[in-house]
């Protein structure tokens, strides 16, 4: 059934796609993280009115497909002028998809922080941001490392959505192999493989760096 | 030094605090009692604002206490706080834990600060953990470096709220030594708490308060052996008891 | 934004003949080749996006490429949205069935069956022309064929040198060749998509192409990938 | 840019998707429910080889790309002679990629109960499985509601893959009058907001259940 | 009837018990103290094998325990426990946490065992209590129902693993008193406390572990008033301070 001879004879090819996969993962999560961050705490500290906009925001990019998300930022950038190549508009779909996400990683963090830390850091005299820059963030950084690699390993695997728009991605690459080999089940096997080669161990670090925390 | 004039705080609908008056002097030192759910912490916590209080008026150091006219922030300055769960902060040492505040809230110059600290560390007895994060110290260690991180700030009041009920019995003197030698050296106070050896030592006073209310008040001889209420004989009894 | 260098154009390369990855695994095929020789008369080099077909107008309106050439039937409506170049393929409608498991001889014999179809394809069109069969789109067309070989459905619908690629590698499987599906004439012609307004692209590509079947290239194309003379040449 | 009426006009189409987005997720979440608490338990008290077995199970779908999944187990099945109608088949599929997800839940929920609870029922004299039925999954299944609803949206989401499989769900429909209408952004935004009015609800019951259970 | 003979245990490379032996008889009542880590929990908990000893005998009521040979399970019929966190079912009302255990493991009809579990919900002065969840209780009365569920199953042993520590300093007694009424009826319990009042008033033996091993064990009076080791005067005078 599973031919292992298609799979190694088009290994390289598969990888590149993987390849294609962990440059576009890695860049996203930059700009997610980034982005994520910093729409977390406008959303928690903003105000009212910021605070209402980004957890919109936030919920509207939680309740709907990935894959829808990704063909409308995918199909409206140019429309706004925003004429990216393939690859940034990939990134951008994907970062403004998982911002999202992590935005709520980092609020889940702030709010797991003993509320009797930040009344500590009043009780010296601290003002809100002085509290959130000495007390609050540095414990908050320790704590989001093994949700966020979570994220990572989540990202990895929504990468193959943009086969379904342009990326000679993993995914896509073992399709093409399927059609030339007419065996539809033996690269998508590899593809697989190669996921979890990639997931796995982000999956296992974070779980290592969760029994740390606790 | 610190008047509070008919303290009302409500949570929602539930009211905890029913109209407290009190005034204490400079160095005088107050202890605080009462059954679980009296409103013991919440009136400490609304001393300081971090509980707003939802009516009445405090006069701390001769300043009426309202926010948008005074600096709630410099009041805190002036406020050292002890809390139950000791809220050290892990991610530093107990010399950073100590040295945070004035270098945050104070400016203070980091090399001073941290020479400051250390001596409040000696003066707590832990010198020798000065390196160690709050995850290597026993609850009695961490508790003493949660004070002297209040004194750091040169407090001219220090609230403990039940500052030993975390800590292993055997454990509980080590905070208490501390305490008392604070009291002794002229540190206004008002403590929280149910050690009745403590309370018998170092209270000028003690309040007995129950259902958000104080219900009696005086010397540690005239309510520990003459209880005026019924109620604070029953529960004297039971913690005697105990 | 047209770059004088390279001619920028997009397909979907799981289209074998038209457009595919050959054994190393480099996208080949009839079109691939075609704009080739059609950027080489511009004098530009081709460089070729891929995407799935049914975003590939899309991907042209957003300008991510300025041309397409992907097997795409011209279509009245597809023609509102873009201009075509002069046709430069001319192609019957396919039905490629399992002899094993049905007989089927005539579009007809579809009624009551299952049809395999790429979604946003001509394929789709004309099968849904038949009153009675229910049509299922897939993605791309191996899905189609897989799906035919799993035998979830009945037959696939697609262009017919399309159909005889995919059956000389699927032995079980039989290729029918239609031209008319309840009187509806299925001849298809194709033609290279350019957006609305890039008029000047347009005009250039159908010189190219008139350049390219003039010095013989695309009769030699045609045999490579069909294995006949063309029987219709652009023009 | 979004143009209502397309919107408007082709809403009983895009509800049509909708419906069958609907059923398709009522019908895996059930399946992927028992499976998944099957898979779960089995996993935590099966023993060894069965530990191992459902534990590779769990990791291996949990570290794939949910579409590369469905096309396996939809294109794979029939070759093993598991040949199912299209909506069987993708609800097995889902089903499949879900109950992995759903064993970590039950495990989750188990692992939460405090370990004082089994050692109070042992103290009684009870045998495992006599604390499992009377004191752990009684308390289990409270807490395992809120993810499950959580995963009952994520499910939502994720049928939006079946499209691949040539089912008209919801997203499937949109792409069809955006290539019809030649206007793609404005079906696809039609298609968020369906997608949103069913996932926010079950999200924002899911935070509920789970404020309730704190 | 217990016999505990050179009992060790380790977690992985720590050893925490390192070789207890003592032995009690019927209706005979003990108290266990020690600091903080010196092993008393771990003790209690393999004497009903919830914790596995790692080496060392430990015989029940005339039988040797081993497991294989005789029925954990029914051992731990035999022996009730009572922890410091209670651990009741939150699910369940007092009543159903105090009929379970009769129902499930003795096979009990539902109906007698609930007319058992009242005259024990009774006893502990919870009657008006049946019908309400853990949740709605104070850390006294889930305590006191957590006492009557080891009362159903007739234990001839009960073991107390601080009992007391997690509840409110002025709901001690409630639970105080439930206790002393079970040694006043005859019950053999072992008790880990630090409650000193309750150990004179109740206590045939009290042991004083350290470190895993037993370094005193005698009367009340004989170990709180003429302590034989430097580590139990020095443990007595900080918990008789605190
Ligand atoms: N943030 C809050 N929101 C709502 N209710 C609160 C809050 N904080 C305290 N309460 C309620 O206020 C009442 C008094 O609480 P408080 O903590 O002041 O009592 P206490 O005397 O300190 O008791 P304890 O000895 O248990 O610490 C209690 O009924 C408590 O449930
Ligand atoms: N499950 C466990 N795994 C590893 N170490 C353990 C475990 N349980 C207890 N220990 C360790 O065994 C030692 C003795 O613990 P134990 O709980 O028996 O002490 P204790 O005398 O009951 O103390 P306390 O008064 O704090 O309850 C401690 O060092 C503790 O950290
Ligand atoms: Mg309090
Ligand atoms: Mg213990």
């Amino acid at each position: 059934m599973i031919k292992w001879s298609i799979i190694f004879d088009n290994l390289p090819f598969l990888l590149a796609g993987a390849w294609t996969t962990l440059t576009l993962t890695v860049a996203s999560m930059i700009f997610a993280t980034v982005a994520g961050l910093l729409v977390g705490l406008l959303n928690m500290f903003g105000g009212k009115v910021i605070g209402a906009i980004t957890r919109v925001y936030i919920e509207a990019i939680r309740g709907t497909p990935a894959l829808l998300l990704i063909l409308i930022v995918y199909y409206a950038l140019p429309r706004i002028g925003l004429n990216l190549p393939q690859f940034p508009a990939a990134v951008v779909s994907l970062a403004v998809c998982y911002a999202a996400y992590i935005a709520e990683v980092f609020r889940a963090a702030v709010e797991s922080i003993p509320k009797g830390q930040s009344e500590a850091a009043f009780s010296l005299g601290m003002n809100r941001a002085q509290a959130l820059r000495h007390v609050i963030l540095p414990q908050t950084f320790r704590r989001v490392l093994p949700p966020l690699a979570n994220e990572f390993a989540a990202l990895i695997k929504d990468t193959s959505l943009v086969s379904v728009i342009a990326m000679q991605d993993l995914l896509f690459n073992a399709k093409i192999i399927g059609a030339r080999t007419a065996n539809f089940l033996s690269p998508l096997i590899g593809a697989a493989l190669i996921y979890l080669i990639m997931t796995t161990p982000v999956m296992q670090w974070s779980r290592n760096l969760e029994k740390k925390v606790e | 030094m610190l008047v509070v004039d008919d303290l009302h705080k409500s949570f929602g609908s539930l009211e905890v605090i029913k109209g407290v008056s009190f005034d204490m002097d400079f160095k005088e030192r107050l202890v605080l009692m009462g059954p679980s759910g009296s409103g013991k912490s919440t009136l400490v916590r609304c001393i300081n604002w971090i509980e707003p209080p939802s009516a009445g008026r405090i006069t701390f150091d001769g300043k009426l206490v309202e926010p948008g006219k005074c600096d709630i922030r410099r009041l805190r300055e002036d406020i050292g706080m002890v809390f139950q769960q000791f809220n050290v902060f892990p991610h530093l040492t107990a010399l950073q834990n100590v040295a945070l505040g004035p270098i945050v809230v104070k400016k203070t110059a980091r090399k001073a600060a941290e020479v400051e600290a250390m001596e409040l560390l000696a003066k707590v007895g832990l010198s020798h953990r000065a390196d160690h994060k709050p995850g290597q110290m026993s609850g009695g260690e961490q508790q003493r470096v949660a004070i002297a991180r209040a004194l750091a700030m040169h407090p001219k009041l220090m609230l403990f709220d039940e500052p030993t009920s975390s800590i292993d019995v055997e454990l509980i003197h080590e905070v208490l030594d501390v305490m008392v030698r604070l009291a002794d050296e002229g540190m206004t106070m008002i403590v929280v708490t149910h050690e009745m050896g403590f309370a018998k030592e170092v209270a000028d006073r003690v309040i007995f308060m129950d259902q958000g209310l104080i219900i009696e008040s005086g010397s540690p001889s005239e309510v520990f052996e003459h209880p005026q209420q019924e109620r604070t004989l029953s529960f004297l009894s039971k913690v005697l008891l105990a | 934004k047209t770059q004088t260098g390279t001619l920028n154009w997009g397909t979907d390369p799981t289209y074998q003949p038209f457009e595919y990855a050959d054994a190393a695994n480099k996208p080949t095929g009839f079109d691939v080749e075609l704009m080739e020789a059609i950027a080489a008369k511009m004098g530009r080099t081709s460089n070729l996006t891929s995407e799935a077909f049914d975003g590939l107008l899309l991907a042209l309106e957003g300008k991510k490429f300025d041309a397409v050439c992907a097997a795409m039937t011209i279509t009245p409506l597809r023609e509102k949205e873009v201009s075509f170049s002069i046709p430069y393929y001319r192609s019957d409608m396919g039905i490629m069935y399992n002899p094993a498991k049905n007989n089927i001889t005539k579009p007809e014999d579809l009624v009551g069956k299952t049809v395999g179809v790429q979604v946003g394809t001509t394929g789709e069109i004309d099968a849904k022309l038949i009153t009675g069969v229910k049509v299922n789109s897939y993605p791309d067309i191996q899905l189609a064929t897989q799906d035919l070989e799993n035998g979830r459905i009945d037959a696939v619908v697609n262009d017919y040198p399309v159909c005889t690629a995919y059956a000389s590698t699927h032995p079980t499987l039989k290729v029918i060749d239609t031209t008319s599906i309840a009187g509806q004439d299925l001849t298809q012609l194709y033609g290279i998509a350019v957006r609305k307004d890039d008029t000047q692209l347009k005009s250039d590509i159908d010189a190219a192409l008139r350049k390219v079947v003039a010095d013989g290239t695309y009769a030699t194309l045609y045999r490579k990938y069909f294995f006949a003379d063309p029987p219709y040449l652009p023009k």
